[in-house]
């Protein structure tokens, strides 16, 4: 790709970018969130039309103005956002657009679903292909996009952030395939904001910042401190900052807790001041756990104590007036109104603080808004974008941002800083920092296990939906937080969170 | 288990609408029902949503078909449409009485059977309004026409009637010719703008009485009630009461409920066996003040 | 700028018809006939308010029609049993947006689709109506009623004051309040606006009483106008309001749309039927003009919005 | 799972009603009578079949009376002026068709909102109807086309078949191939049906073509049925023809919809209107019925779905 420009109302996103890809190499691609990535890998799939430069493959100018004639030329792309039909089924969705079928036309479905099992066994993956896409959770969709690029011969795979939604098995099995297709001389297109990935899987590296290339190295040439700085333009010294106080009362308690068929048998405390870490592999029942928290769902058995009062919470407005907030994981599905402003999207929960007499006062949600813009370094070009137009990181931070506004001091994050960039996510870990020293307490659900490692205080592991494991952040490390995850050693491991007990 | 409506013994009658949602049906209706009380008829109304609806008038007079009424009057929603649903009710042997709109003539050809027609002529009543300007206003008229839905029978055979009859006149003039669609508030609409094109319209023939009854609210409000003769169709009570106050001059009357009334009557000779005329007219007339007060 | 650029789009759409009218017409640009134009859209205008809440919350509501009926009527017979016309005006409301409010419960409580929900209603209401009147229409009320459509204030029609006054104050409740951000919020994504803790039930609900309530206006006017209160009132009304809606610019997935769209809509087609009477085209040409003038019009604004991005 | 409940909920209903009708008249259950309800039906489901494709794609086709109309009155003028059936038969088609996709090019090229291009259309084609007959009915064909609505195979009714056939195609062309996959997919997410590569233009202006071909499959029954082609016929039939798709669990959301549940859809509002002329239901009670029918029927449906999660 030469001297790809691309504007957008507002927003130039890409200045003259240019980006070669060998066969056979893992090609990372590297920035903040909003730097361009994704748009320069959608105009190389065809999704957005460039405004000047030139696309050559193997020596030919070639004219990709749809993604069918990019999937002619050998790219396959997965996307950052899933790009899934809800209401089809896993095996519909991978061969979306390459249907096996006979007599032209009539589908076969049993190649369809043994072709997708194969491949998503391959994966790792154990869900049923005729599942329908709405049903599975975050990771296991990822999956799915995964399989659907892989369905494909290609020459070339993009993958936008594919790991993001993934915890470490799936990730291994992940890179296992992606090394494979090396082998077989396919070049990647690799993007992720998590940096240990880079040794292990990268070939090459290109930075790029603000729509502008910085710099193309090899992998094992630079340093990644190195990287960061020329990522984000300045130093970034601590990645976990981590400030805590001794933790005062208790705000959340379960005990006992239930839902048949997701999790059993939860029992634990989150009291102010603290971060309790929620670990575990896909599928786990830690987002079922958390959605039951926050009266989404309802709980077959147990108790739930907020504030020190047994409650029963019916919907997410008594959880909100309980002083509960909940971070969810799906942004697009279920965290932002898209075609809302960001302005808009910040101050949902909190308009009734925000409005007198029914009215809304927009001064004071601007404010709202631009004080987030600017802690979080949102990258928009004003505060009535519709969030649709965010790149995937600055959307998360708008999430992130509606729920900092809101007045709970109970939090609950599922996968707060996926797809954040690592100087945003050190401002976010700030932030919670400063939320726990003003008193709250938050409940953060993660498949990072440094961010959990880093940042907590005491850590709960979840194996296929009981609590399988629990850590002080002193006691525990990466290798035991795995192996409990996946249901080992948990009788070792389970005793030493018990030195502050629930009661 | 199951009731059997027809167990009372008392003869079946099926009465078939264009709509109830029209006065001049309902009036129908109203004559109907008074006659076969009195008569000891156990009479079945039924009625399409739409008057247009000629497939739906079709499917009442099957599914009647399927009760075994003993006879069956029908106001065809359309005069050739109606011609299989006849056929129909001939092959499960049950009299059809046909009522208000005539029968194409190809029925003949067709093989389909009817016992008579009771009712007047759609055309008929457009003639005669359009002879009244002819006679009775002077001959001279710049006349504005609100019609029905367009390429619905009824208004057609109407305005057809109307346009026949002063066709030819010198001194009258067509000025404007629009449809209302039937409905009221669009008889407001519609004339309210024929008035700003066509201020010097002195003349108004609607081919229902609900658009003209609209009409004179758009009269009214252009404040020239009194200065635009307007002639309706259907002679409602709304419009009698109209023409009695003096701010309609005419309406064409054909006399819906004696329809319904002689409808039951003759449907019952028919099935005792008697028998009936093939052809019963039902007065059709020009209703002016005069007519209102002498009542 | 998306936004923006859909009005001015569909504006554009209005300024080119009334053009064109002016053009064709030299009894178009007059004031009386304008005052005529805007106020037989009123009804159309005032129904389609609340049609637009409805559609913004990416609902539909088919009901308005019969609605219109049944409070008009509900309205006409309180009125001939000598209510005080204040009362009768509220028991014409209260009929509008109960029926508003059934539907909403439907939707809200019983889960039914709204299209299922005010598709039913449509059928029950009007039979409400005609069963009320044995289908006969109730006539003639006293000039303080009728000042309603006949009365003017200044130059301006009552209708019209009515039209502004009720566009003005939903159109703050819509753009200013937090009900009309959750109605955004809901049409955009609904999962989202529950999760951030609005009552979803609740105001969807209050958004189809609203909309039961704006066709109650309507019936009023209508009512007043016509002198008559019809069972057979507002036949078809429910697509003449989802077309101003549509044409406006409000998405019919939800979550997008403003009222000064819907009103351009309602205008471009009071305008176009009243300039096709002016013009004295053909009844059945009518038909095809019509049609293609909304596609023009629409058409229009799609060239405008893609040019602009 | 949430697919077969709900249409098993659907079928309940029309159990359910049937069996309350039997329970009422003794007409209903009979041989004759259910073939005359089949045979009523075919002429909606029929429509409904394109429409629930329509519905599916996340799209809406208001046009579709217009269009029975249309190619009616293009069918009918082929006969009459003495082609021979087969030819007249494909203009119809061929007519309808065109139409059809018209629709589609203004909403895949034209970037119109469905319901507007559709709306167009709908006054387009009827004006387009009426103008081509200058308002007249087409009337009176010979035996070999009226065998289209009169004829029987066996016991079974020539539109029944028509109709038996034409689902069964069209179930497959939805539940089986390529064609079908993509219409739920484009109705599910068609930004992501699009970068998987499907061609969503092509598919989608394909859709609406088909709709306005099952129109014209309708016009066919219809004309033959009636022996006439009317210029005004197909009045409404949209509205039918949405409610059978709905009422059969077609969300007008998109992405969802079979065409057993249409089928169910069409019977339930077919028996229900049978039903009521069976018992001699008062017009205007009617109306009534058939709305507090239409709400029960999804009513059960939305309540047991909500029973099995
Ligand atoms: N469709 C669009 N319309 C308007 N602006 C857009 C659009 N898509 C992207 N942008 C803008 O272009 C810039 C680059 O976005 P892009 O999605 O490429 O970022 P990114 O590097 O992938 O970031 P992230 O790490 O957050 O995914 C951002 O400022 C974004 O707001
Ligand atoms: N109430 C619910 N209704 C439907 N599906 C649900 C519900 N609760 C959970 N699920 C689904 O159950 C599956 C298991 O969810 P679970 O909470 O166990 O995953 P998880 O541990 O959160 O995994 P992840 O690592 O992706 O967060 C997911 O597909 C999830 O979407
Ligand atoms: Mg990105
Ligand atoms: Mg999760």
């Amino acid at each position: 790709m030469k001297a790809i420009t691309k504007a957008f109302p507002g927003v130039k996103a890409l200045e003259s970018v240019d980006f070669d890809l060998h066969a056979g190499e893992v090609h990372v691609l590297l920035g903040e969130n909003g730097a361009g990535k994704s748009t320069l890998m959608k105009i190389l799939s065809g999704a957005y039309q460039r405004d000047a430069g030139e696309i050559l493959l193997q020596g030919q100018p070639v004219e990709i103005d749809t993604p069918a004639s990019a999937q002619h030329l050998g790219i396959s792309t997965i996307y950052q956002e899933f790009n899934l039909i809800p209401q089809m089924s896993a095996a519909e969705n991978i061969f979306l657009g390459r249907e096996p079928s006979k007599w032209g036309g009539i589908i076969d479905r049993e190649r369809l679903h043994g072709e997708a099992a194969l491949l998503l066994a391959e994966l790792g993956a154990s869900l049923d292909p005729s599942t329908a896409v709405r049903s599975l959770s975050v990771a296991e969709q990822q999956m799915v996009e995964v399989a659907k690029a892989l369905s494909v011969e290609a020459r070339i795979l993009i993958m936008d952030e594919p790991t993001s939604a993934l915890s470490g098995g799936e990730i291994r099995l992940l890179f296992e395939t992606i090394r494979g297709l090396q082998r077989k001389g396919v070049g990647i297109v690799y993007i992720s904001h998590r940096l240990e990935e880079l040794a292990e899987i990268g070939s090459r590296v290109t930075v790029l910042r603000d729509g502008l290339v910085v710099a193309t190295h090899r992998v094992g040439e630079v340093a990644l401190d190195e990287l960061i700085r020329q990522m984000a333009n300045r130093e970034l010294k601590d990645h976990f900052p981590r400030q805590r106080e001794a933790p005062g009362d208790e705000l959340l308690r379960v005990e006992d807790l239930g839902a048949r068929g997701r999790f059993h048998g939860v029992s634990f405390s989150l009291c102010r001041g603290e971060i309790l870490g929620l670990a575990g592999l896909v599928g786990s029942g830690r987002t079922a756990l958390a959605r039951v928290l926050f009266g989404i769902d309802r709980f077959d058995s147990g108790s739930l104590w907020v504030h020190g009062r047994p409650v029963s919470l019916n919907s997410p407005r008594q959880a909100i007036a309980a002083g509960l907030g909940f971070l969810t994981e799906d942004r697009k599905a279920e965290g932002l109104v898209l075609n809302l402003s960001l302005r808009e999207n910040v101050s949902l929960p909190s308009l009734d603080r925000l409005s007198s007499w029914g009215v809304v006062n927009r001064k004071a949600e601007q404010e709202l808004a631009r004080g987030f813009v600017e802690s979080l370094r949102i990258k928009t070009p004003s505060m009535e974008q519709p969030v649709v137009y965010l790149s995937g990181g600055n959307q998360q931070k708008v999430v992130l941002s509606k729920w900092l506004a809101g007045r709970a001091d109970v939090f609950i994050f599922d996968e707060p800083t996926r797809g954040i960039d690592i100087g945003s996510k050190v401002e976010i870990y700030q932030l919670m920092n400063r939320l726990t020293a003003e008193g709250a307490g938050i409940l953060m659900i993660s498949s990072e296990l440094p961010e959990i490692l880093g940042m907590s205080d005491r850590i709960l592991v979840m194996h296929e939906g009981r609590i399988a494991a629990r850590f002080t952040h002193l006691e525990a490390d990466q290798e035991k937080l795995l192996q409990a995850a996946l249901g080992r050693g948990v009788s070792r491991a389970g005793a030493g969170a018990q030195g502050r007990p629930a009661e | 288990h199951r009731g059997e409506p027809a167990d009372s013994g008392k003869p079946r009658v099926a009465l078939v609408l264009k709509t109830l949602n029209n006065p001049f049906f309902i009036e129908m209706q109203r004559g109907a029902r008074e006659a076969a009380d009195r008569l000891g008829v156990d009479l079945v109304v039924q009625a399409a949503e739409r008057e247009l609806d000629v497939e739906k008038q079709m499917q009442i007079i099957e599914n009647l078909i399927q009760t075994r009424v003993d006879a069956l009057c029908v106001t065809p929603s359309g005069s050739k449409e109606i011609i299989p649903a006849i056929l129909k009710a001939n092959r499960a042997g049950i009299p059809v009485l046909i009522l208000d709109t005539k029968v194409d003539a190809s029925a003949e050809q067709e093989g389909a059977r009817f016992d008579t027609f009771i009712g007047s002529d759609n055309y008929q009543g457009g003639r005669l309004a359009g002879q009244f300007i002819l006679e009775q206003l002077g001959g001279k008229a710049k006349v504005a026409i609100l019609e029905g839905i367009p390429g619905h029978e009824t208004g057609d055979n109407r305005l057809r009637g109307f346009r026949d009859a002063i066709a030819g006149a010198p001194g009258v003039e067509i000025v404007a010719s629009q449809p209302a669609n039937w409905e009221r508030d669009q008889g407001f609409n519609v004339f309210q703008n024929i008035l700003e094109a066509h201020p010097e319209v002195d003349t108004l023939f609607a081919c229902s009485d609900l658009m003209a009854l609209g009409a004179l609210e758009a009269i009214a409000a252009a404040g020239r009630t009194g200065e635009i003769r307007i002639i309706g169709f259907d002679a409602l009570a709304e419009a009698r009461q109209a023409i009695a106050e003096g701010t309609m001059l005419a309406s064409i009357a054909q006399f819906s409920d004696e329809m319904g009334r002689l409808a039951v009557e003759n449907a019952l000779r028919r099935i005792r066996g008697e028998e009936i005329p093939s052809s019963i007219p039902v007065r059709i007339e020009l209703i002016t003040k005069e007519q209102v007060d002498t009542r | 700028m998306s936004h923006l650029g859909r009005r001015f789009g569909t504006l554009l759409g209005l300024v080119l018809l009334c053009v064109t009218l002016w053009i064709l017409s030299p009894y178009f640009l007059t004031p009386s006939n304008l005052v005529n134009v805007v106020q037989q859209t009123a009804v159309n205008a005032i129904i389609a308010v609340g049609m637009t809440f409805v559609i913004v919350s990416a609902g539909i509501d088919l009901s308005v029609g019969s609605i219109v009926a049944f409070s008009g009527v509900i309205l006409a017979s309180c009125l001939q049993a000598g209510a005080p016309l204040p009362l009768a005006l509220l028991a014409g409301l209260a009929a509008g947006g109960a029926c508003g409010l059934v539907n909403g419960l439907l939707i809200t409580w019983g889960r039914l689709p709204p299209f299922i929900s005010t598709l039913g209603m449509m059928s029950v209401a009007r039979g409400a109506a005609l069963v009320y009147t044995q289908g006969r229409p109730i006539s003639g009320f006293e000039a303080d009623f009728r000042f309603l459509a006949t009365g003017e204030l200044g130059f301006l029609p009552v209708p019209v004051l009515i039209m502004g006054v009720v566009y003005l104050l939903s159109h703050l409740l819509l753009s200013r309040t937090r009900f009309g951000r959750y109605t955004y919020a809901i049409g955009g994504n609904e999962e989202a606006a529950q999760l951030s803790g609005v009552s979803v039930r609740f105001h969807k609900s209050m958004i189809y009483a609203f909309s039961g309530l704006t066709s109650a206006v309507a019936a009023i006017i209508l009512t007043a106008r016509l002198n008559s209160a019809q069972p057979i009132a507002g036949f078809m009304y429910e697509l003449d309001a989802i077309a101003a809606a549509v044409i406006g610019g409000t998405s019919l997935l939800g979550g997008e749309g403003t009222l000064t769209g819907t009103l351009i809509g309602a205008l471009i087609m009071g305008v176009l039927r009243n300039g096709l009477n002016l013009l004295g085209v053909s009844s059945f040409l009518q038909q095809i003009v019509i049609g293609s003038v909304i596609i023009t019009a629409v058409l229009v604004d799609a060239l405008l919005k893609r040019r602009a991005s």
